[in-house]
């Protein structure tokens, strides 16, 4: 068996195997293998690629970017994804823009430990996928399961253009598969987690284990949901989704960011724009709630959407 | 704001200094068996995240909270437990916090170290390192505007706190401005799992202080009267009106970086050099040795601190958790601007 | 004639006299006046009450929320917009969380000039409402009008909680109107700019003036668009939206800003869910182009939404 | 890169210092007549967007281009036209950017100041102040990835810059990586409108130095001579495995922050000064006293200078304007994965 967190562990190793330009950047990434060990036994792999960072995320991502166009491949690890913030100007102004103003490309992966546990509160639990999505020049990941976890960090190295990877920490010890995929969906391509006919929840992250929870407690009733994890938010995979609601008829967008413009807010106005005519109900979404996210396990748990929020939603959306 | 460790502490008079090291030893030892009882409710699995402890800081952090006064401004970082109480926070607050209780002043929307009452002067940090210095300028600042004069404002880092951005244009701001700001950089030779030499490069983090035009000073963070008197010395030129103070004291972190962490990287070089020292036994010796305390006063000050951690701890376990379907899930002030109250949006 | 930046100076230069508690701190904002002129003349008039900071927009931003903690109403001004992704830290960590955390408002009021305007290119025509307003705990206010520039950062002052003024460099000196208002709606109403029954346009800031022009050209041919003007985009003023859907039964969602996760998606979004059986048609969006703005003044007027790409627009929503 | 200045100019061989002093004046002088160029342009309408001039300025901005070599990089600021030239950029590029020609570099994308050639080692900056640092030392340790020994990074910045985090972090990163990275501080004694005084405290911005633990090195920003030696010396050391290299120039601004700016904010105190003195000027008299040049071999070259500058705008004037119906509105390098090339999305 094998976790998510070392799905993303094995890919880095895989990457730092396979192509020499390759090396890791990140506080407490080397010999410590990083806060969550994520790097843990790389550095004494590989010595000289994986290098302890001082505590400077602009410094950290403007050194990748440079490194990038200079023909290596940096992946930079952020010791949370809410610190990025704080190296949040070079990535959406330095790297994001650089192959569009320059044509030069810069491969650059931003590992970002994103989301909530219980307990972690309001400094350490964000999901910032949809910040960076807004902004022009980026690519967006973000795996629900161990085997994306592995698949789609190789491909997020691999590629030309800069990347954010939004791992979810609540998925890194729980999560496990039998193996590691030999094969695996691009870059691009949503997946059908489910398969239903009654209605669609497009998801991604952690909250796919809900929406599948969610599937599993409706089919109780003879309802038929079908979920669809949505694998990469940037580019968004809005045909996949449009083909399931000329399935469905109905669609639940779910996601753990907050509401504002988030991913649930573009999947609907996509499909409200592209898949109208497919709909037979008004399309619903649920996200976490409008504050920042609460420490207390019980607070938090009302914060995040849930398999029970899901399942209530997808009854009103059915009409039960 | 509650008291409840002020009354027995702070009952003698600090008139002398024989007394206040005893005052300030005193929630040294009241920080370090709280802490201890925390960590232990931790490894009982009664601790929900992180648990960070001030272990082999508890000198330089109280220098620090005593050397305030009423009307000035204090921001700690994770290891300032024993500021925080000279400062004069409650230890109730500490347990509520960590409980996560409703009663706490985070009422369980934040935890662990992220505590604090802005309108009695004591910050609650947020996490991102460095960024609660201009914070402290601001305050500083409206003391300008105010009239308000005779206030410092005191901020703790640590070593790798310095490498941050926020750091350096915030001192820099002090500086412009030349406000009372005592910024207390405790290097404590790594930073999470990450040694100095990782870090930067300068001998002396105190040599940044000519780069600011600030006045700066290095302290033994593991002896108690050094710290008293060059904090305190600081405190005061800031209060007389000399600008920004920047302070460097040595010492070791004698914890995990949280306790989950065991702390197995740092080098054992480190534990055999006089910063490897524990500011609480020097200090214990130093009070036995002057004849400033004796045993069994150690002793009573021991017993007293257990039993004020249990009372507070006792406490905090007995106060209702948050209530999800009570809480106002509103992030704004003005309660009619807000958005999103219903699940739905 | 008052202009919308002369609106701004005046908002301004008002909360200064009214307020003891009002000061500016920004980059070249005292006796120069600032980069635009916005706060011309007033550090001759306040002494002490207009500050020039150092170019340290974390340390700018930081220093506001401490002042407004310990009871001051600071105004601060990004040079650009775009700068305040350096500040973006303090403002959506600490400034936007502070109430939630703590029960203390944080009062602050953050001017970006903001939006495109010939030349300007990728690093000084940033629209950054998005941004703010995914984070919880953030106001955002897009002013459109001479009016809405004065009345709507007065209001902004005066609110207790943190304020993102978005205040679009293109209408400086362009827009004018007769006089200052006296009465104003409130902020998170949105304004009926026009009145019309075959769709509805809702947009913001400078956009404002390219749908009303679109609007123009469509009554020369009959139609008769109704135009909304959102003001304040967070909160968002659904309310007046799904009214004018529900006699319009079109909508046409426009914002300068880059698409994924903009202001048009949140609109739509809402839309799709509270108002599906209102509409006649799918949902339209139309936004800036999904890449840094241009330089070049040929490509910076394709980049963004126009009059006639807004008719156009048009037209296809109502099937021309 | 096309090299239309360099063929005149590179013509002599740099054997001796005179040989490199005459040189750089040369790239001086073009940088001069360019930029005087392009603000009349601007004065007459035919220019969108900002004009910056490096004007009092060039000698530095040479002396760091002058000194570095193929393979090493520059990132250089709003006010390196001289230093940019010196580096091998063409006065082409210059040109093209200003008029925002679709054959520029960057194809009318962006404008002005902000171009580069990031494979021939010049980074197109962005606007915000300090970011370019650190992409420097990311492509220096990509060399040192690489095996590339030798190279070095040098990266421009003004007294303004020196405030931002940016800044602070990047330097600290250099210096704990020991990195080949000069950085060319300009204290022309404004930000904009803001003066010193308002921006940083201490005495002499070299003073950060000691805070990084790199070394320190002040020049006369008036005197070419000078700046060769020092900056070149600077340089060399970094080449040397000598580490990071802040180097602290002191001059005058002697234009306005850009073209819509009359700059009547700077004290006339400076321009009495001998740091307000023209460094061109300054250098001209220094080649007819040493007898390097005499005055019809400096009428020679400004002609020359005229006539490049004249033949690089007469060329970027026809060269066409970017068409927004053959532009590629994508911005990821990787086309099947961009998004929104449709008006719609
Ligand atoms: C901007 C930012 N980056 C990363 C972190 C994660 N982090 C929390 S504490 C810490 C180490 C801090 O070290 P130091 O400043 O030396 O303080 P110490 O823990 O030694 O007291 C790190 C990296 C953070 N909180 N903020
Ligand atoms: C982070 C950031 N804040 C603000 C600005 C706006 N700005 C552009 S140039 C400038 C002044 C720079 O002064 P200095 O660094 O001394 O360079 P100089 O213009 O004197 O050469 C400012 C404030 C910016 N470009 N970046
Ligand atoms: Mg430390
Ligand atoms: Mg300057």
């Amino acid at each position: 068996m094998i976790t998510y967190l070392e799905a993303i562990r094995e890919a880095q190793k895989k990457a730092l195997e396979i192509d020499p330009r390759v090396y890791l950047y990140g506080q407490d990434i080397g010999a410590f293998g990083g806060a969550f060990k994520a790097t843990k036994g790389l550095a004494q792999t590989f010595p000289g690629r994986v290098i302890d960072s001082p505590i400077s995320e602009d410094a950290m991502m403007g050194s990748a970017i440079g490194a990038a166009l200079q023909g290596m491949r940096p992946v930079i690890e952020m010791q949370f994804a809410d610190f990025s913030t704080v190296g949040f100007n070079q990535i959406v102004n330095q790297a994001a823009t650089m192959f569009w103003r320059t044509g030069e490309s810069c491969p650059i992966t931003v590992r970002l430990p994103s989301g909530g546990t219980p307990g972690s509160g309001p400094f350490h639990s964000q999901n910032l996928e949809a910040l960076y999505a807004h902004y022009p020049g980026l690519i967006i990941l973000t795996p629900a399961t161990v085997e994306d976890a592995y698949s789609l960090l190789l491909e997020a190295i691999a590629l030309d253009d800069p990347v954010i990877f939004c791992e979810h920490k609540y998925l890194y010890y729980h999560l496990k598969a039998e193996s590691l995929p030999e094969t695996a969906l691009p870059v691009g391509k949503a997946r059908i987690a489910r398969t239903g006919r009654d209605a669609t929840v497009v998801t991604y992250s952690a909250m796919l284990h809900e929406a599948l929870a969610a599937a599993e407690e409706l089919a109780e009733n003879g309802w038929e949901i079908e979920v669809i994890d949505l694998r990469s938010i940037k580019p968004l995979d809005t045909d996949t989704v449009l083909a399931s609601v000329a399935r469905t008829g109905r669609i639940l967008a779910v996601g753990e960011a907050w509401p504002w413009g988030g991913v649930t807010a573009e999947v609907l106005a996509r499909i409200a724009t592209d898949g109208f005519n497919l709909l037979d109900a008004p399309p619903m979404r649920l996200n976490s709630k409008d504050t920042p996210v609460p420490f207390h396990p019980n607070l938090w748990g009302t914060h995040r959407p849930t398999a029970r929020t899901i399942a209530n939603a997808l009854r009103d959306l059915l009409r039960l | 704001m509650l008291h409840l460790a002020e009354a027995p502490i702070r009952a003698g008079k600090a008139s002398d200094f024989p007394e206040t090291y005893r005052r300030a030893f005193r929630w040294m030892l009241l920080a370090r068996v709280a802490e201890e009882k925390i960590a232990s409710l931790f490894r009982g699995g009664r601790i929900t995240g992180g648990v960070f402890l001030g272990k082999g800081q508890e000198a330089i952090s109280v220098a620090t909270g005593i050397a305030l006064k009423e009307g000035d401004i204090f921001a700690p970082l994770i290891r300032d437990q024993a500021g925080r109480l000279a400062f004069g926070e409650s230890l109730l607050d500490f347990t509520l916090t960590y409980l996560g209780a409703r009663s706490g002043p985070m009422r369980g929307r934040d935890g662990n170290v992220h505590r604090g009452r802005p309108r009695e002067g004591l910050l609650p940090m947020i996490s991102h390192l460095g960024a609660m210095v201009s914070v402290v300028n601001g305050m500083l600042l409206a003391h300008r505007f105010q009239g308000k004069k005779g206030t410092v404002g005191a901020a703790s880092l640590g070593d790798g706190a310095t490498s941050t951005g926020a750091f350096h244009e915030s001192i820099n701001q002090a500086a412009v401005e030349k406000l009372p700001l005592i910024l207390v950089v405790t290097n404590n030779q790594y930073a999470y799992s990450t040694p100095n030499e990782r870090q930067f490069a300068c001998s002396d983090l105190v040599d940044k202080a000519l780069g600011y035009g600030v006045n700066g000073h290095t302290v033994d963070g593991t002896d108690l009267e050094s710290c008293l008197q060059i904090i305190g010395g600081a405190v005061q030129l800031a209060r007389e009106g000399n600008g920004p103070q920047l302070i460097v004291a040595s010492n070791l972190r004698l914890a995990g970086h949280g306790e989950h962490d065991d702390s197995h990287y740092i080098s054992s070089h480190f534990k055999e050099l006089p910063l490897g020292r524990d500011c609480i036994e020097v200090a214990q010796n130093h009070l036995l040795g002057k004849g400033w305390a004796d045993a069994s006063a150690l002793e009573v000050w021991t017993r007293e601190c257990a039993v004020q951690v249990d009372e507070a701890v006792a406490h905090a376990l007995r106060e209702p958790a948050p209530d999800p379907a009570q809480e106002e899930w509103c992030a704004l002030s003005h309660r009619h601007l807000a958005e999103g109250n219903s699940a739905k949006f």
